[in-house]
């Protein structure tokens, strides 16, 4: 068992066969009878004894629980240099390339996913049809089967999320992440994670307005959902095609400030407290820039409806440069900036995660959360990362549209989805990387330096287009 | 007063109520237990009242009742993030009352160990600032350096963190060779990383905002407060035992002392980056020029009963001006052993340095004075 | 600056100070004759004399040798042993040693431009141990006055807060004195 | 005007070496070591947890007075003397030997002190050194115990195997 996992760790430290152990004191792994590589030299120090006339015990290597690494210490300089040497480096790249490769296939073989979808509807309305039934019930049908599949987008990609950032960061930081559970590369470590954080006590501190407490999660986390209804996932794939979509998103995901801050006043909290007020004055200042700095996008596009958005986006310029906003000169670029900074503001992560600031605030707003209550805030979390990251994507990186002229294999929505994914990465690496900033320098960030060049953008894109 | 920030008056002021907070002992950034009871109006400090205390082992009175080889022992738990340049001072406050003379190699020892170990703790404080300002990354970059500086710690004397291995007249064994080696490898690899921490960290545009013009100290409040160490010389003070007072042969080595300008908590920072610059430089000098020879002087008895007298010994420790004021009545144990511990005489301007910052600040403060709570304690 | 020009220069402008019979080695130490002495003394070495770094503040209890009542409990609580076993290596007193119901405060000031030091001693007496606080001219007194009187019961005249410090509350007597005996508190066994 | 722009950009520049700086090092192997599953054996000169050898010791007493915690008891053995059998007379061999490891400070003085070759009390390359008890902290040795010694549970009124500890490795020129 403990063999399995220590190899099947992709990215363990192990030093392949061929290169020496590093043994720099002279510590030999067996029983060698004299190794004296180092000379205790000091007035008071031993000296290596005789041998003595009795036997001696066997060694005892405590292998009970572990693999007994048979050298005293990996520095970087010995793993760093020939990091191909190492055999589960090389491994783990190979895992990966494996896994992208079988998910391209794989998304090959499959096709459009709605062409699919038509498959479908097609079958349940037969179905109903049969059953003598009328088509309002197909209808029904088909918008639970669509708000269910929307609904495990965000659950699903809050366990996935969790798993991904774990070991982004860890890597990121000389680490390996989860390892154990579930076998490979800690899979299931957010499964567990959830079981635990099911099975744990649900506290409410006394000095909390109990409803309130009880209600702020809920407030936080249905607006995720509901906001996922018009993002398209690929070609004429959205659970709604609303042809205000990027209004509804803006003004769904504004909703979650309320639960934030219900959650810090009802804790009853000096920190959550603190942490409440900061996000509520955060969030609602960081609406701005992220909504004007969108305003180009439209224009370019000229809808708010996300799928036209996308398809805005075909073609190529020169035969190679895809069509996409985020290649527009300079309006694109800071568009998309602006952007992303805002949106790693709305969703309190680092360089603007001063709501949770753990170093000052404990928690922030959380800090009296325990249990699945705590933990819906973290899904609410991660399910703004993936709106933001399909956003991202839709606006300025051309929906589901192959950056590559000669793709006609891979479907678009997985195209999505990578760009989708791509994005969610920018996410952690930011995250990862830099230090927080203080609230004060927040808001003139805010208020002197994004929302001034998002206004600036849109006269720009104005321009952009008089000249076009 | 007027030197650190004062409170802002707002000229239209609300009267409200203002908010005790209590940043500690068991708040996730107070460095150890520490506990700083803050009052405060929306996020601006308006009191600070640090309370220590909850380590005190009581070293000095310990001392009374133990030999002087014992004491070397004890001084590894003050400062336990860099405890070698504790049992450094003790032993030459020792030397000096009983009148040892240490040799060459083992001065040379001394001094490795107490550079390497400066960088230790200075990468500890490195980390740990980072995590103060919300950036974890640089944490673990620190601490896989700082493993390799205790894995040679670990290598020469056996322990990674309480190490005893300066002793009454010397040091406890002789390096080796593949110690040497190590060393220098570790040295080589050491430079580039101290680059790599600027890029990330010292001059990340958001970390500069947060610690510049902030925790301001001019020049006369360091002095008048009795700051040493980075914390003096971040002011712009130029005062470092190593220079000042030169003890186990630093007046050998090439390195200047590094000094702030403004005396924020930036400066503070940097001089303990640039520090490690200058340890790096020290401790390739004294690589090279190792001398061959005995690092355990004769004479030193097992149990020295040095003659009536007091002899006062400083040395720059990680965190600052760390002295051993020693008296002996000619018996088997120190009469009286008073430590001048860098780290309580450095948190005691943070009651006067939080008043009119932010709660965000406060952290930044904290950090930037770069305490350790065993040594504030004692 | 050897020593005997640097008090040359310190006595020079302030006559009431003399050297101290026993020197801190290396060191320049002096001697007060009285507490009403400390704060021109301290005044002058600041302002005039340059020594504006207060290095240390403390106290040595001259009684003599520690009190092992109390403080040490059973060495090593194994079922060999008897209980109630005396600990061991405890010091004696030295003959012909000036032990005397004294305390004596040492201060330490510095010089940072011209990297000099100064000890400065006042021997007081062990019942009503009084001296007027530094805390006015030099903050670094603040703390280690307060530590002086944790750990010693030396009140300090003038201090703005001369409360425990290190200590807890609950701690009776002043734990650096020679003959203090712990007394049991809810921490005992 | 330009002064802002050279800020921004600088800012924006420093920003990007740093993440630059991340990704590089995301994509180096880690240098961590996964302990339990995997376990490293500590230089030849750690101190780790003690050990004593009943049969080499010669009970003089030096480690006890070496210990800075006054940690380590011991007693010598006696015999009867053979011309007075009511008088013990005291033999070079320890009775029991104790170690307090709740005090144990790890600092080698012990072993330095110890004037008999092989040592008889000298640091393992133990590191994992636990107790479940506060009993288990006090370890005991007698003629006939090995090196790890044994404790006495108070509740079963024995001696007993210390469960915590295994030795990782027991290197025999270190005594």
């Amino acid at each position: 068992m403990a063999e399995e996992k220590s190899t099947g760790n992709g990215s363990s430290p192990e030093i392949p066969k061929s290169q020496p152990a590093p043994v720099p004191a002279g510590v030999s792994a067996g029983a060698a009878p004299a190794p004296a590589a180092a000379k205790p030299a000091a007035a008071a120090a031993p000296k290596p004894a005789a041998p003595p006339k009795k036997s001696w015990p066997e060694p005892k290597f405590n292998e009970k629980d572990g693999r007994l690494l048979k050298t005293t210490r990996y520095w970087p300089t010995e793993l760093w240099p020939h990091p191909w040497q190492s055999a589960s480096y090389r491994n783990g790249a190979m895992m990966l390339f494996g896994i992208i490769a079988g998910l391209l296939a794989s998304g090959a073989a499959i096709g459009e996913l709605s062409t699919w979808g038509d498959k479908l509807y097609a079958l349940i309305a037969g179905f109903v049809a049969s059953h003598g039934q009328p088509a309002v019930v197909t209808d029904v049908i088909w918008v639970a089967i669509k708000v269910l599949i929307v609904l495990h987008v965000v659950l699903i990609n809050g366990l996935w999320a969790i798993w991904w950032e774990r070991k982004i960061s860890a890597h990121i930081q000389s680490r390996v992440g989860p390892t154990y559970a579930g076998g490979f590369h800690g899979w299931a470590q957010t499964i567990m994670d959830g079981i635990k954080l099911l099975l744990k006590e649900d506290i409410t501190p006394a000095a909390a307005d109990k409803w309130v407490h009880a209600l702020a999660p809920a407030i936080v986390v249905a607006p995720v959902v509901v906001a996922f209804a018009p993002v398209t996932f690929g070609k004429d794939l959205a659970a709604a095609n609303l042809d205000i979509g990027v209004l509804y998103i803006f003004a769904m995901a504004g909703i979650s400030v309320i639960g934030v801050v219900m959650a810090g006043w009802a804790s009853g909290n000096k920190y959550s407290l603190l942490g409440g007020l900061r996000a509520s004055a955060q969030l609602v200042s960081y609406e701005l820039p992220r909504g004007f700095s969108i305003v180009p996008v439209l224009m370019f596009a000229g809808s708010l409806d996300l799928s036209v958005i996308a398809n805005a986006q075909a073609g190529y310029k020169w035969g190679f440069l895809p069509k996409w906003f985020i290649f527009y000169p300079v309006v694109g670029q800071l568009a998309f900036l602006i952007f992303l900074i805002a949106s790693i503001a709305e969703t309190n992560r680092t360089p603007f995660d001063i709501p949770e600031a753990e170093s000052e605030l404990v928690s922030g707003f959380h800090t009296e959360y325990s249990g699945m209550k705590w933990s819906i805030f973290f899904l609410a979390e991660y399910g703004y990362v993936l709106l933001a990251s399909f956003l991202l994507a839709t606006f300025f990186l051309g929906g589901g549209a192959s950056p590559f002229v000669f793709d006609h294999v891979i479907p678009s929505w997985l195209w999505m989805l990578g760009k989708a994914m791509a994005m969610m990465f920018v996410f952690l690496w930011v995250r990862w990387t830099f230090p927080r900033f203080r609230s004060d320098q927040l808001m003139d960030f805010c208020w002197k330096f994004l929302l001034p060049w998002s206004f600036a953008n849109i006269a720009f894109a104005g321009l952009t287009l008089f000249l076009r | 007063m007027s030197d650190t920030q004062t409170a802002v008056e707002p000229e239209h002021k609300i009267r409200t109520d203002s908010m005790f907070v209590n940043l500690g002992p068991q708040h996730p950034s107070t460095h150890g237990v520490l506990r700083v009871g803050l009052t405060i109006e929306g996020e601006l400090i308006t009191k600070a009242v640090p309370d220590v205390g909850y380590l005190h082992r009581g070293t000095e009175k310990l001392a009374e009742a133990r030999g002087y080889h014992h004491c070397v022992v004890l001084t590894d738990r003050w400062d336990y993030v860099s405890a070698m340049p504790n049992n450094l001072v003790f032993c030459l406050a020792a030397e000096k009352i009983m009148g040892v003379k240490v040799p060459p190699r083992a001065n040379a020892l001394r001094v490795i160990m107490c550079e390497l170990n400066r960088i230790a703790s200075h990468l500890l404080f490195f980390g740990t600032y980072g995590i103060d300002t919300g950036a974890f990354t640089p944490f673990l970059y620190a601490f896989r350096e700082r493993e390799m500086i205790l894995d040679l710690f670990e290598m020469v004397c056996g322990a990674r963190l309480t190490y005893n291995y300066i002793r009454l007249g010397g040091v406890m064994l002789d390096v080796n060779d593949a110690w040497l080696a190590k060393a220098k490898e570790f040295i080589e690899y050491f430079k580039p990383r101290l680059d790599e921490y600027d890029t990330l960290l010292s001059f990340n545009p958001i970390f500069m905002a947060r610690t510049e013009n902030v925790g301001l100290i001019s020049k006369e409040t360091a002095i008048n407060w009795g700051l040493s160490g980075p914390n003096l010389r971040g002011s712009g003070v130029d005062y470092d035992a190593r220079k000042a007072d030169p003890y186990c042969g630093y007046e050998e080595y090439d390195f200047t002392v590094p000094l702030g300008k403004k005396g924020s908590c930036w400066d503070r920072y940097y001089c303990r980056v640039q520090e490690m610059r200058q340890s790096v430089k020290i401790v390739e000098q004294a690589l090279a020029k190792l001398p061959a020879g005995e690092t355990m002087a004769t004479g030193v008895a097992k149990v020295p009963k040095p003659a009536p007298g007091e002899a006062y010994a400083h040395v720059e420790g990680a965190r600052g001006d760390l002295g051993i004021y020693l008296v002996s009545d000619g018996q088997g144990s120190p009469y009286r052993m008073h430590v001048r511990a860098p780290s309580f005489i450095n948190l005691a301007i943070l009651q006067e340095m939080l008043v009119g910052n932010k709660v965000a600040d406060v952290i930044a403060i904290l950090g930037s004075i770069d305490i350790v709570l065993g040594e504030v304690d004692r | 600056m050897t020593q005997d020009e640097l008090f040359a220069k310190i006595s020079a402008k302030l006559p009431q100070v003399e050297k101290h019979a026993t020197q801190v080695k290396e060191y320049l130490t002096l001697k007060l004759k009285s507490a009403e002495d400390v704060l021109p003394v301290a005044r002058a070495l600041k302002n005039e004399l340059g020594f504006d770094y207060l290095e240390i503040v403390t106290a040595v209890d001259w009684v003599g040798v520690v009190n092992p009542d109390g403080f040490i409990r059973n060495p090593n609580p194994n079922v060999f042993l008897p209980e109630g076993a005396t600990p061991q290596n405890f010091p004696c007193a030295t003959p012909n040693f000036p032990y005397r119901p004294m305390f004596e405060v040492v201060w330490s000031f510095g010089n940072l431009t011209e990297k000099m030091k100064v000890f400065v001693k006042l021997e007081l007496p062990r019942d009503d141990a009084r001296v007027p606080s530094l805390a006015g001219l030099f903050k670094a007194a603040d703390w280690q006055e307060r530590e002086t009187y944790d750990l010693f019961g030396i009140r300090f005249d003038g201090h703005p807060n001369l409360t425990k410090i290190l200590t807890p509350e609950f701690t009776q007597g002043h734990p650096l004195r020679k003959d203090y005996v712990h007394v049991k508190d809810r921490y005992d066994e | 005007m330009i002064d802002y722009f050279s800020k921004v950009f600088s800012a924006a520049w420093n920003t990007w070496k740093g993440m630059l700086l991340t990704l590089k090092y995301m994509l180096k192997p880690s240098i961590t070591v996964h302990y339990p599953t995997e376990k490293l054996v500590p230089y030849e000169r750690f101190r780790g947890a003690l050990l004593f050898d009943a049969e080499t010791c010669i009970s003089c007493n030096l480690c006890v007075k070496a210990c800075p915690s006054f940690c380590i008891q011991l007693e010598n053995a006696t015999i009867p003397d053979p011309k007075n059998p009511a008088v013990k007379k005291k033999v070079a061999k320890v009775e029991w030997y104790s170690i307090d490891f709740g005090k144990c400070n790890f600092c080698r003085l012990c072993e330095e002190a110890c004037p008999t070759k092989p040592k008889s009390v000298w640091h393992s390359l133990d590191y994992e050194l636990v107790f479940f008890s506060r009993d288990e902290m006090v370890r005991c040795w007698k003629a006939g115990i090995g090196w790890v010694g044994k404790y006495w549970d108070r509740k079963a009124k024995d001696f007993k195997d210390p469960p915590g500890q295994v030795p990782i490795m027991e290197v025999n020129v270190r005594r």
